[in-house]
């Protein structure tokens, strides 16, 4: 990847981060949060990941990003009142702590041993087949592990998200008033 | 071509995350919060694909793949959650769903 | 010696246990005249199969026994015990009395017991009594007997609180049960004790024959106490003694157990049951006789019970309490033989004991059932004309017991107050010979203010005053008959058949070797006087002069007052035992130490940790960006740590 | 020989519970958790049967390797100490099913049949389980249906007892899973091979620190359960609030484990220890049992009273087990039988009462006796077992254990005796007051006497102790070889510990020549 498009493709990514933070219609953020996950997409590619990258295209951007655009719209949220005192502790050491965050994580960038340069990968380094080799053998156990948690997301989200129903409560049973004539106190 | 070290890679993803974290913390709305964690996970996958490439190992693809998974779920479960929680309490707003407390 | 197995033995428990059985399910619902059959039948029956077996052991060889293993009982390690029966002399004696006396009690009962609504219940606690005396009496082993003698005290319970609806009724029978269980908890360490010496000489056994083939192990001396096994065994076998046949310190159930029906007065805590610490004594003879020291103890306490109790009894106005007193007074007179080592007087007094004592408080059962209830003999009086069976045979019973030379009384009596003196305890001998005059002057006092004098019976029970039915007076009828007879088996030395009934015995009870010879005709006579002399005190007070009485008691009104109250030993038990031990578990132990004590540390602790939650939880305000605040320090402080291996 | 029989007695009991949660109405309910509990009953007589009375040894063994990396098998057995506790189990828990199908439980039958028969294969799996990973889990196990049990069917402070209950419990647990761990660990150490079985444990060589230590955290794990003074205060709150069937299955069968898991576990695993802890458990027993008479007779409320009689009669169990003589052993065991009949049949009557007047207090009774023959009837003589009344069963264990511990310390059962007379004491001080004198309350008037179920119910435990009391023998005999072998471990021990020690000789006297006959 040519520094050029490095330098322009992070300089993109950092703005429609902070417009996904920033921005106080929730609209807006996630067009911002499309353009970050696109702009990456594109970063992957251009690092040898293509298969993950075009993935990350179509399912981020096609698939999870118009979920939350359906809730939004369902919701009917299009725009976030302002903030009100009491919470400028948490945007402050909110902000405190990023930062901290910030440096630390460039300490490790700057001080760590550097690798020489990337290496050398073979052409098809990145392609599906590799992937699935690598999904299908090694990874196996956590793909089907995945599925799985696919499944019970998929199952939670339809129960929680469905209008609750009456019928569902079930009363305890009731005991026949017969036994207790029967023995009971006769008063 | 291959002129950028992976180290600028990973102190984009840092920023990013960082940037993602502030989000979190500093918007009430929860579906903006739900989307800078989203924010957050693709930043480690940055770092992720990155190393991958910086080692010639595979791994990194792959585990990158399964977040992408992972946060789908964490999506449809978040988002079902939040329509749960607004049809109970007509708000989105973090701090007014604090029932969960003590 | 010779034993013989006799299956048939097991007969004599199970026929009443048959009458149990029937009494309970189907008494009830095959009404009263089957329960009236039923009930004394099966005491009848087992009666029958005792006489057989009785007449069998006559025709075997002196000192052979019957014996039979129904089946073995306890096993456990090399500890043994078989629920085996073995009638000797002795225990024969002692079945035929039970059972013949119990037999004829239960007829009577079916009379008396004739306007009452649980005869079913009645009468199948009288067979489990019946049944559990024969166990006692029976028992081959010393377990075996405790079974036995456990069951007496479980039906003297039942019968006393029998009419349950009192709470005074009912507590005497608690009382009954808990003082007699006092003593079994001496019994049952007595048995321990033996187990533990005989088990450490590899004599694992509790069978009577066995045992007496060890007594050179229990003559040994026991380190712990330096004193011979036996005297520790047999003061610990005697307590239970003390509880069952009601002497110092644990007699004071017996006269409260006088609430119960007349006819089980009669049958348990007169002839029958109390009589089992002394059949107890007797049967393990060997074990008493190694220790001086407890034979000592046996006769000392038995000869002040005696005189202790016959003080008691010559105040009492209540009929049932004069003989309950005179109950433990006469067992008294038992312990004293046993205790001087003459084992078959105290036996031989146990058997006309149980004639005359039982006719006496059937007798009582009779005038009560003919007062409707009445137990007063400030309201009695003048009652000869109107029951003069009743009267007839209470006069012979009174004779027997004052020992009237030729009544069954003056026999056994005698022959114990001969061997006291004989034995050299010349004070005992003393207290007896005063307890005799005692003894005839409450038993006149008794006779003379129920059926002489004038009547002062309450003019509405006066109406139908009657006398009782045949089925009550058939028995007093055949009891006074042995209340007279009964003695005769014994007659002194030398007389026609001499002392059958002791040498029918020795056997078992071993042979009393007296250490001074002093004509039993001078002893004899010495106690005839003091007797003699009882009964014209109570002519003179209750007939001559029945004004003195009342000037007596107000002369004397501290002593009057404090026998009336049975010297205060009932309150100062409950002052002493009952109330501290109420005390300390009450306030004390449930209180303080459990729901206090205790449970305050648990419930401390557990307050502890709630408090300790309750300060912590603040912390979770609920608010989801606060815990991820938390979370990203978190984060930064791991970081910061990687970052200082990094930069150091 | 493969059998199955073991597995099939544990695991049925929880296929019946799971089926009965697919039952729809209440009267199926009740049948098939009864038929599921009765299912167990007739395989443990089998097995009663099958059982063979010579052999020291467990019978019916399953073994197989469950979690071969930690050693950790699934081994299933029989012997002499367990059979009749399990035959008990089976009995309690299908008379108690059966019994609270007539009215007891109010509501959620479905759920309340569903624990109890969850907590019978907790209850099974703990008494035939060889393997200590196993006990442990199956001990485990029968803490959550019960603490369920109490809670919700319970009555007035149940929540509090429930927690008393699991709290006490669970931190005597915790310690024993801490001591099994280290010691398996220790036999992992010595002999490389790491296995959780039992068998395979005895020959851990200890330093006596290391033993000490591992036996208290047996020794407080059982004597929690037992359970012992001072740490018996769960029991009162957890009987007296749980519900009938609850506090039968607690009293008859739960607190055996305690007592068991010394015979079985805490004693053969530790001889050496057990012999010297003898006199600090021989004192704390005849505390409990005096204790336990005293508080009993100066309740108010008549289950707790039968709660504390427990306390008094499991001291006795407990002076049995610390004889470690065959007398004082086989007496102990079978005081658990004789504790677990009349006990469980005195809660099941008390629940009778409470279910016709809602109320356990004793001055709400009087002169029941009038009204309600059967019943009174039927209480006298449970209470006359419960007491020890020779001729039934339970003078044959008190009987047995007071021997046993007469041949180890003869002080003790002079102090025990009391516990015999105060039984007595409290009992008929009960009895008296709640079956004689008049009637005072104009409520107990029209009180019914009992059904058919219930006195049903009564038959087969008032048959029992009346054969117990008569003819001990059968079951005596099959317990010996087993209480043998389990006792020559601790001579053996004994052995052990004299020879460095001669000076301790003559203060072990007694025992010594115990072990000598």
């Amino acid at each position: 990847m040519p520094l050029w498009l490095f330098v322009f493709l992070a300089a993109l990514a950092v703005l429609a981060a902070l417009g996904v933070v920033l921005q106080r219609n929730p609209v807006h953020c996630l067009m911002a949060l499309v353009v970050v996950l696109l702009d990456l997409a594109v970063m992957f590619i251009g690092l040898g990941a293509v298969t993950v990258g075009f993935l990350q295209a179509i399912v981020y951007v096609g698939a999870i990003m118009v979920l939350f655009l359906f809730v939004i719209w369902l919701l009917n949220l299009q725009t976030e009142e302002r903030r009100v005192a009491g919470s400028i502790g948490l945007r402050f050491f909110g902000a405190v702590g990023a930062a901290a965050l910030v440096a630390e994580l460039c300490v490790f960038v700057v001080k760590a041993p550097s690798t020489a340069g990337l290496s050398h990968v073979p052409p098809t380094f990145g392609s599906i087949g590799a992937i699935a080799e690598a999904l299908f053998t090694d990874y196996l156990i956590a793909f089907e592990a995945t599925s799985l948690l696919l499944l019970v997301a998929v199952i939670g989200a339809v129960a929680l998200a469905r209008r609750a129903t009456a019928s569902r409560t079930r009363s305890p049973v009731p005991v026949s008033p017969a036994v207790h004539e029967q023995i009971g106190a006769r008063q | 071509m291959m002129s950028v070290p992976p180290s600028w890679f990973m102190a984009l993803g840092a920023l990013l995350f960082a940037i993602g974290a502030a989000g979190v913390l500093i918007r009430r709305n929860v579906i903006v919060m739900l989307m800078a964690i989203e924010l957050m996970l693709n930043a480690v996958n940055l770092t992720f694909i990155a190393l991958s490439r910086s080692l010639g190992s595979i791994d990194g693809q792959v585990i990158v793949l399964f977040v992408i998974t992972v946060a789908a779920a964490e999506a449809a479960t978040g988002l079902a959650i939040i329509i749960a929680a607004f049809r109970n309490r007509e708000t989105v707003n973090a701090d007014e769903l604090n029932l969960m407390r003590w | 010696m010779m034993t013989a197995p006799f299956p048939a033995l097991g007969l004599i428990l199970l026929l009443p246990a048959l009458g149990v059985a029937f009494n309970i399910f189907l008494g009830p619902r095959l009404g009263r005249r089957a329960v009236n059959f039923a009930g004394p039948a099966a005491i009848f029956i087992a009666f029958g199969v005792g006489c057989w077996a009785f007449a069998t052991l006559l025709a075997m060889p002196p000192g052979s026994a019957l014996t039979v293993t129904l089946w073995p009982w306890i096993e456990a390690g090399s500890f043994h015990v078989d629920f085996a029966l073995r009638m000797d002399a002795l225990s024969a004696v002692m079945t035929l009395v039970v059972s013949g006396v119990g037999a004829l009690i239960h007829v009577y009962s079916a009379g008396y017991m004739a306007h009452d609504e649980d005869y079913a219940r009645y009468f199948a606690y009288m067979n489990l009594f019946t049944l559990s005396m024969l166990i006692l009496v029976l028992a081959d082993n010393l377990l075996l007997m405790f079974v036995g003698w456990e069951g007496v005290g479980l039906c003297s319970y039942l019968l006393i609180a029998f009419w349950y609806t009192n709470p005074e009724f009912a507590y005497n029978g608690r009382k009954a049960f808990v003082v007699n269980r006092i003593g079994d908890a001496g019994f049952i360490l007595g048995i321990l004790t033996l187990v533990y010496v005989l088990g450490a000489h590899g004599a694992w056994t509790l069978a009577f024959t066995d045992m007496r083939a060890h007594r050179d192990i229990l003559a040994e001396v026991w380190a712990p106490f330096g004193v011979p096994v036996a005297t520790v065994a047999g003061l610990l076998l005697f307590l239970g003694a003390t509880g069952k046949s009601a002497q110092i310190p644990l007699y004071v159930w017996l006269p409260d157990a006088m609430v119960g029906p007349t006819p089980v007065s009669a049958l348990i805590h007169a002839a029958t049951m109390v009589t089992a610490g002394v059949y107890m004594v007797v049967r393990l003879n060997f074990l008493f006789i190694l220790s001086p020291t407890a034979m000592e103890l046996i006769a000392t306490v038995a000869g002040v019970t005696s005189f202790f109790a016959a003080t008691i009894a010559i105040v009492q106005p209540d009929i049932k309490r004069v003989l309950a007193y005179s109950t433990i007074s006469q067992i008294g007179y038992m312990f004293l033989g046993a205790g001087v080592g003459a084992f078959a007087s105290g036996i031989f007094h146990v058997m006309t004991h149980a004639f005359f004592k039982a006719l006496l408080f059937l007798c009582a059962g009779s005038v009560i059932h003919a007062l409707d209830g009445e137990q007063d003999m400030n309201r009695m009086g003048g009652l000869w004309r109107k029951l003069p069976i009743t009267y007839a045979t209470m006069l012979i019973a009174t004779l027997a017991i004052s020992a009237i030379p030729g009544f069954s009384g003056y026999f056994s009596k005698d022959l114990i107050l001969e061997s006291a003196f004989n034995s050299g305890h010349f004070k005992l001998w003393l207290l007896g010979v005063i307890t005799a005059d005692l003894t005839s002057f409450y038993m006149f006092r008794l006779i003379f203010m129920t059926f002489h004098g004038s009547s002062r019976v309450d003019p509405h029970r006066a109406e139908h005053l009657h006398e009782s039915p045949p089925v009550m007076t058939i028995p007093l009828f055949i009891l006074a008959v042995l209340s007279i007879v009964g003695g005769w088996v014994n007659l002194p030395k030398g007389l026609l058949w001499g002392d059958a009934f002791v040498r029918f015995l020795a056997p078992v009870t071993g042979t009393y070797h007296p250490m001074i010879e002093v004509s039993g005709a001078a002893i004899s006579l010495i106690a005839l006087a003091s007797t003699l002399l009882g009964i014209l005190f109570a002519w003179l007070l209750y007939i001559r002069q029945p004004e003195l009485p009342g000037r007596i008691s107000d002369a004397l009104a501290a002593l009057y007052r404090t026998l009336l109250h049975k010297y205060y030993i009932d309150e100062l038990y409950n002052l002493v035992v009952s109330r501290p031990l109420f005390w300390i578990a009450g306030p004390v132990l449930a209180r303080r130490v459990d729901k206090g004590g205790i449970d305050g540390v648990v419930d401390g602790s557990a307050l502890t940790v709630e408090n300790s939650g309750e300060a912590v939880r603040r912390v979770e305000t609920g608010n989801v960006q606060h815990y991820v605040l938390v979370y990203l320090f978190g984060v930064i402080a791991i970081a910061a740590y990687y970052v200082y291996l990094v930069i150091r | 020989m493969e059998t199955y029989w073991l597995t099939g007695l544990t695991f049925l009991p929880l296929l019946g519970a799971l089926l009965v949660l697919t039952q729809s109405d209440e009267s199926s309910t009740w049948r098939a958790a009864a038929a599921f509990s009765l299912i167990p009953l007739a395989i443990s007589i089998y097995l009663l049967i099958r059982f063979d009375p010579h052999e020291p040894g467990y019978q019916f063994v399953e073994q197989y390797a469950w979690i071969p990396q930690f050693g950790i098998s699934y081994h299933l057995g029989l012997d002499g100490i367990s059979l009749f506790l399990v035959v008990l189990t089976t009995l309690l828990m299908s008379l108690s099913i059966i019994y609270s199908g007539g009215g007891d439980i109010g509501y959620r039958p479905r759920e309340f049949c569903f624990f109890m028969l969850v907590l019978e294969t907790g209850l099974l799996g703990a008494l035939l389980a060889v393997d200590l990973f196993m006990f442990y889990v199956f001990w485990e196990v029968m803490l959550i249906p019960m603490y369920f049990l109490i809670g919700i069917w319970g009555h007035g402070n149940k929540i509090y007892a429930a927690f008393k209950f699991i709290l006490f419990t669970m931190l005597g647990s915790i310690l024993m899973l801490v001591a099994i761990l280290y010691l398996v660990h220790l036999a992992h150490l010595q002999s490389g091979a790491i296995s959780f079985d039992l068998p395979n444990l005895y020959s851990v060589r200890l330093t006596p620190g290391e033993a000490e230590w591992l036996f208290a955290g047996f020794a407080i794990a059982f004597a929690v359960k037992v359970p012992m003074w001072p740490i018996h205060t769960w029991l009162p709150d957890a009987h007296t609030e749980a519900p009938t069937a609850g506090s039968v299955i607690l009293a008859g069968v739960m607190l055996k484990m305690g007592t068991y898991g010394f015979v079985r576990f805490a004693i053969p695993l530790f001889p050496e220890i057990a012999m010297q802890a003898t006199p600090l458990f021989m004192a704390l027993a005849v505390i409990g049992i005096i204790y336990g008479a005293l508080v009993a007779m100066v309740q108010p409320d008549l289950k707790r009273l039968v709660a504390y009689s427990s306390v008094s009669h499991l001291g006795f169990v407990m002076l049995g087990i610390f004889a470690l003589n065959p007398q004082g052993v086989e007496g102990a065991i079978y005081q658990m039988l004789n504790h677990g009949l009349s006990t469980g049949a005195l809660f099941l009557l008390v629940g009778m009462i409470y279910l016709r007047r809602h109320t356990r207090e004793i001055s709400e009774f009087g002169g029941l006796w009038h009204r309600i023959p059967i019943f009174a009837a039927i209480f006298m003589f449970v209470m006359l077992s419960s007491i020890g009344l020779p001729g039934l069963n339970g003078f044959i264990g008190e009987f047995l254990i007071m021997l046993g511990a007469y041949l180890k310390i003869p002080l003790a059962v002079v102090f025990a005796v009391l516990g015999i007379i105060l039984g007595a004491l409290y009992m008929l001080y009960a009895y008296e007051r709640v079956m004689f004198g008049p009637i005072t309350k104009a409520v107990n008037e029209t009180l019914a006497d009992l059904t058919w179920r219930e006195i049903g119910v009564m038959v087969p435990l008032i048959a029992l102790m009346l054969f117990m009391g008569f003819y001990p023998r059968p079951l005596l005999a099959r317990m010996e070889p087993s209480v043998a072998a389990m006792l020559d471990r601790v001579q053996t021990a004994q052995v052990r510990l004299e020879k460095p020690r001669p000076a301790a000789v003559a203060a072990l006297d007694p025992a010594r020549r115990t072990a000598e006959r």
